[in-house]
């Protein structure tokens, strides 16, 4: 167990941490944008997707897009907000980059292992939209300016069934620390069949179903992608972005996407855990598990995303108000009731 | 399809002294009504004859364009007879309004025109009969010219607002066919095959 | 075929699509072929014209250039009449221009002029896609053959 | 899956729900904000094209919609004065480019109605089918874009993916993928090439596929059922006195088709179909309708090709196209709606009037009266419905 334990001094330990959380973000956005908005998207379409830069079916296609946006003009609206407006990009990133610090890739392997883990997680996520408003009104661009406002909308709606999912999830583990959630799932056992672990993706099904809606309209992917709706607002509150600023929402987009699949697989699928994998094994295997399940959730987001079409920013929110918050209400009564019981 | 006789009489017993003259535009019924009973007529075709349904509205200057710079053998532009001649239910002048309209029950349609002062180009506006005459109109004035009278909001529709002139008449020149001189004149030689009205097109 | 929920219909034909492979032909390195009708680019075949003005004439868009002049040739056999033939000096397509509608080659009297179904000549500068007599008559060697027609075509019409 | 039946929405009344936005806003009169004006357009997404919109919105709500064309306006009435017969053909290719074989017929109809001349049987054969196949590759499109602007990204894919096939055909048998110029007074340029009536019966079993994924990806989903259903209604009566024609009106429950009831043309008198009507004239019934007539269309061109006639193609025409002086009004029943051409010939070797009667025009005009009291969002949506070409509009 400890042998990968060596003492590193606590100024070398958070430059790492620093380092893993500013690679994984970019390195996720990367990896999430090409398998499945290049390719899996491309297929789905009957294209095949960019094929060239790179050689190997244009692996390299977003690095090369990301230079591109690095070398184009900055361009900043006569009428914008200057300052807020540079701002924007940056709220929005640095919310993707803080919900990682929480998510447990090993035993050992977490930056922080809060003990409101969960909590934080969703908590600190919702921040994005404060940068989307940023972006709408310093914009000094209508499309913009409904675009983020219909986002703030959203998130009011879509936050409460996001945390009512989790909700029967921490009932269930009994912690809120992702952690806790992980290991309660590795060493649970179904009617003492502790074969597969207990993955609360069994037990908490309808949240799971919850959790990946909501989430959908958290990170605003298709069916409720209003705030950017192409064919309505052009590109809503990203619209008068170039550049390495419109760089920073993509990957704040893409980068968020990787953190909710993350999440999901945390808190339903058991994150990190292979069930009897524990110590060293677990911390040089987690990782691995850990992407593995973050892309079969994230490929569930994206299927839905690239089928269906997109809702009206009302009818989204008789969705959320009529429907799935009182599912999740009955949940979380059931998953307590089933608690107290047992 | 209705019988074209019953509807013929049909349509002019309804319209009454409105009617100036009739003629057929192959197997369509163009009717001339006088211009003072433009919009009353439409009112009996739409509300009494139910023709619900308005194809179009467009203007017609009879006028035959002016000859500018033509040169000999200059095939290119198609030669229109130099004398004014009307169409099939003649016309008083040089500007006619015509419409056709038609019914979406019986199967019918029915083209009416009017003849339009030349000095002082005015016609009664359809809107408040078909309310789909609003563009069409909209598209003639700044076309022709014609003002119609009762109109809501005579606009440009396809030009910018600033422009000059009504494109649509047969004196406004075609600037593109004028800047450029027409690249079939020099040097001709005789046709081949000689005869040029006997042979057959066929399948090239 | 049973009614599934058309939330849950639309992901299988997503689904399905996905693994039945891409339709997307990857045009530098794979092409195409268009079918021999198509419209690419017009041919000339110098010999056959002789300046007789008539596809100018017929362009709608003014697009084709041409000069000629007569000059004498020594009479074929001796003592025949010195014959007089027309020396093409320039047959320019402004491709620039062109609407691709064909009139002109079905004008000519004299076959002079063809479709090729040949695409590739865009040209980054527009005053390069006038094609002087040379250019087309590059493209004759592009024009395929006629090729036959359907069931129950007029035979005695074929070319 | 059976085509004949037509879903209705049950309670469904025109006026409280056409107007059940403004009811909306009545309620909430004390948070009333100020009017802003939206500039959609001429380069937004929805208009595919250069139409401009101009929409006072209250909120999300839309107060006032003043469409903006002119655009792409060409004058192709004034062209058509400076060209000869033969000329024109390639002009009104480009009025609406996406079914431009449609576009020849009603001219080229005109002209020979003036000279007294009939195409030969196989030539009408020929050119239904051509129609029917442009009729196809139009509504394929649109079957795909409206699920774009719904939101939806991949329908668009397999639009496009499946009408290549019909441009193909209409390739291989006119030499041009959108602009043909395949008629000719009197018949056509050229017979079929060999082996295309065998691949256009490939094709249609394509098509009719591709008929079946629209209906299970787009008709079958319940997001776009919710976005589409009274949304956009068009009364029948409102909309015909508006000009609207074509899918557009029969959506709204107007059983009238030109290609049915409109004077004989083409092989149509020849032809068992069917015609659609929906009687909800929301934008999903206009969907519908198309998805029908799609269908249709393709069990039509199969029709045509089991009874192509033979013999030639063309009539007997002189070299150089005079028309006799008259005037010909002929409208056909194109995939936008009634195309007509009134032509005043004056004997010359060209028109002296061509009066060019575009679907969309008309189609568009209603707009203003549609779009009052709507959501942003279902701006987009009407407009994809009522499914416009910018060149049939600006001409």
């Amino acid at each position: 167990m400890n042998a990968l334990a060596v003492e590193i001094p606590w100024g070398v330990l958070l430059a790492i941490k620093a380092v893993v959380i500013l690679a994984v973000v970019p390195l996720g956005a990367l990896v999430l944008g090409y398998t499945f908005l290049l390719k899996m998207m491309s297929h789905m379409q009957s294209r095949l997707g960019p094929m060239d830069p790179g050689g190997f079916h244009g692996w390299f296609q977003l690095i090369g897009d990301g230079i591109k946006f690095l070398q184009k003009e900055d361009i900043v609206p006569d009428e914008a907000d200057r300052r807020v407006f540079a701002l924007a990009p940056t709220v929005v990133v640095i919310s993707t980059f803080l919900i990682f610090v929480v998510i447990p890739a090993g035993p050992r392997l977490q930056v922080a292992n809060l003990d409101v883990g969960v909590f934080y997680a969703l908590a600190v996520s919702s921040l994005s939209v404060i940068g989307v408003l940023m972006a709408g009104w310093a914009s000094a661009n209508k499309f913009a300016l409904i675009g983020a406002l219909r986002a703030a909308a959203q998130l009011i709606a879509y936050e409460l069934p996001l945390l009512l999912a989790v909700v029967g999830v921490v009932i269930q583990a009994g912690t809120m620390s992702l952690q806790g959630i992980v290991s309660a799932q590795q060493d649970g056992a179904i009617f003492g069949w502790s074969g597969i672990g207990n993955p609360f993706i069994l037990t908490q099904f309808v949240g799971f179903l919850l959790f990946l809606i909501a989430a959908q309209a958290e990170l605003t992917q298709t069916p409720f992608d209003m705030p950017v709706a192409e064919s309505e607002l052009v590109a809503g509150y990203m619209v008068e972005y170039t550049g390495f600023r419109f760089l920073f929402f993509f990957i704040g987009e893409f980068g968020t996407a990787t953190a909710f699949a993350a999440l999901a697989a945390t808190l339903f699928l058991g994150g990190w855990s292979i069930p009897g994998v524990h110590g060293t094994a677990a911390d040089l295997l987690g990782p691995l598990v850990l992407v593995v399940k973050l892309m079969a959730v994230a490929f569930l987001m994206f299927w839905v995303r690239f089928t269906y079409p997109r809702l009206r920013e009302d009818q989204l929110q008789a969705l959320a108000w009529k429907v799935l918050i009182p599912i999740a209400l009955v949940n979380v009564i059931i998953t307590a009731i089933i608690k107290v019981a047992i | 399809m209705a019988d074209s006789a019953t509807l013929t009489s049909r349509i002019t017993d309804a319209l009454g002294d409105a009617v100036v003259d009739q003629g057929e535009a192959r197997g369509t019924l163009v009717i001339r009504v006088r211009p003072d009973a433009w919009r009353s007529s439409a009112e009996i075709l739409r509300r009494t004859l139910g023709f619900d349904y308005l194809s179009f509205i467009a203007g017609i200057d009879w006028m035959p364009a002016p000859v500018v710079g033509l040169v000999e053998g200059d095939t290119s532009t198609p030669a229109q007879p130099s004398d004014m001649t009307f169409g099939v239910a003649g016309s008083a002048g040089r500007f006619q309004v015509f419409a056709h309209v038609q019914s979406t029950a019986q199967h019918a349609g029915v083209t009416v025109r009017t003849d339009v002062e030349e000095a002082d180009p005015r016609v009664e506006s359809w809107v408040s009969v078909y309310p789909g005459a609003d563009w069409h109109e909209r598209e003639c004035w700044e076309m022709y010219g014609f003002v119609f009278e009762g109109h809501p909001s005579l606009r440009h529709l396809y030009l910018p607002s600033e422009f000059e002139g009504h494109p649509l008449r047969k004196d406004f020149p075609l600037l593109a066919r004028e800047v450029k001189p027409w690249p079939g004149l020099t040097d001709v030689e005789p046709m081949p095959g000689g005869d040029d009205e006997a042979g057959e097109e066929g399948t090239a | 075929m049973a009614k599934l929920p058309g939330l849950i219909g639309g992901l299988g034909i997503t689904f399905k699509t996905m693994l039945k492979g891409a339709v997307t032909v990857q045009y530098p390195h794979e092409k195409e072929a268009p079918p021999t009708r198509a419209r690419g680019v017009i041919a000339l075949s110098e010999e056959n014209c002789t300046s007789c003005m008539l596809c100018s004439r017929s362009c709608p868009d003014w697009c084709i250039y041409i000069e000629g002049h007569k000059e004498q040739r020594p009479p074929k056999r001796e003592g025949g009449r010195p014959r007089s033939v027309n020396i093409l000096d320039r047959f320019d397509i402004d491709y620039a221009l062109c609407m691709y509608c064909g009139i002109c080659v079905e004008v000519c009297p004299f076959d002079a002029l063809f479709w090729s179904p040949e695409f590739e000549y865009s040209e980054p500068n527009i005053a390069s896609l006038l094609h002087n007599k040379d250019r087309l008559g590059a493209w004759f060697a592009t024009v395929p053959a006629p090729e036959p027609l359907e069931v129950g075509a007029d035979s005695g019409k074929k070319k | 899956m059976s085509t004949t039946e037509q879903p209705t929405t049950p309670g469904f009344e025109v006026d409280p729900a056409a107007f059940r936005h403004l009811a909306d806003a009545q309620v909430n009169v004390e948070l009333d904000t100020g009017d802003m004006i939206l500039n959609m357009g001429p380069q937004h997404p929805a208009t595919h094209g250069t139409l401009r919109l101009v929409v006072r919105l209250d909120g999300e709500r839309v107060i006032a919609a003043d469409p903006v064309i002119g655009y792409m306006h060409r004058g192709y009435e004034k062209l058509t004065e400076f060209r000869t017969y033969p000329q024109v053909t390639t002009l009104i290719n480009r009025i609406d480019w996406l079914s431009s074989f449609a576009n020849e017929v009603p001219f080229v109809h005109a002209a020979e109605q003036l000279m007294e001349i009939e195409a030969p049987p196989r030539a009408q054969y020929i050119r239904t089918a051509l129609t029917e196949l442009s009729r196809i590759a139009t509504f394929l499109l649109f079957l795909g874009e409206m699920g774009l602007q719904v939101g939806a990204l991949t329908p668009a894919f397999y639009g496009f993916r499946d009408r290549e096939h019909v441009l193909n055909l209409i390739e291989a048998a006119t030499g041009g993928r959108f602009h043909p110029n395949f008629n000719r007074i009197g018949g056509l340029k050229d017979d079929l090439p060999w082996g295309w009536i065998s691949e256009t019966r490939n094709v249609m079993k394509i098509v009719l596929d591709a008929c079946d994924v629209f209906e299970d990806l787009v008709v079958g989903n319940e997001i776009f059922q919710a976005r589409t259903r009274s949304i956009g209604i068009i009364p029948g009566e409102l909309g015909a006195s508006y000009g609207v024609s074509g899918s557009n009106l029969r959506a709204s429950g107007v059983d009238w088709d030109l290609r049915r009831d409109g004077a004989p043309y083409l092989a149509y008198p020849d032809l068992d179909f069917q015609v659609f009507t929906h009687p909800d004239g929301d934008s999903f019934s206009r969907y519908w309708v198309r998805l029908q007539e799609t269908r249709e269309s393709a069990r039509m061109v199969l029709q045509l090709l089991d009874g192509m006639p033979a013999g030639p193609i063309m009539a007997k025409v002189p070299r150089i196209i005079k028309v006799p002086e008259g005037e010909a009004w002929v409208e056909t029943e194109n995939p936008l709606g009634q195309m007509g051409y009134y032509v005043v010939s004056k004997g010359a070797t060209g028109p002296f009037r061509v009066k060019i009667r575009s679907a969309s025009f008309s189609n568009v005009s209603i707009l203003p009266w549609m779009l009052r009291g709507v959501y942003v969002p279902d701006v987009v949506t009407i407009l994809a419905s009522l499914y416009f070409i910018l060149g049939d509009i600006d001409r």
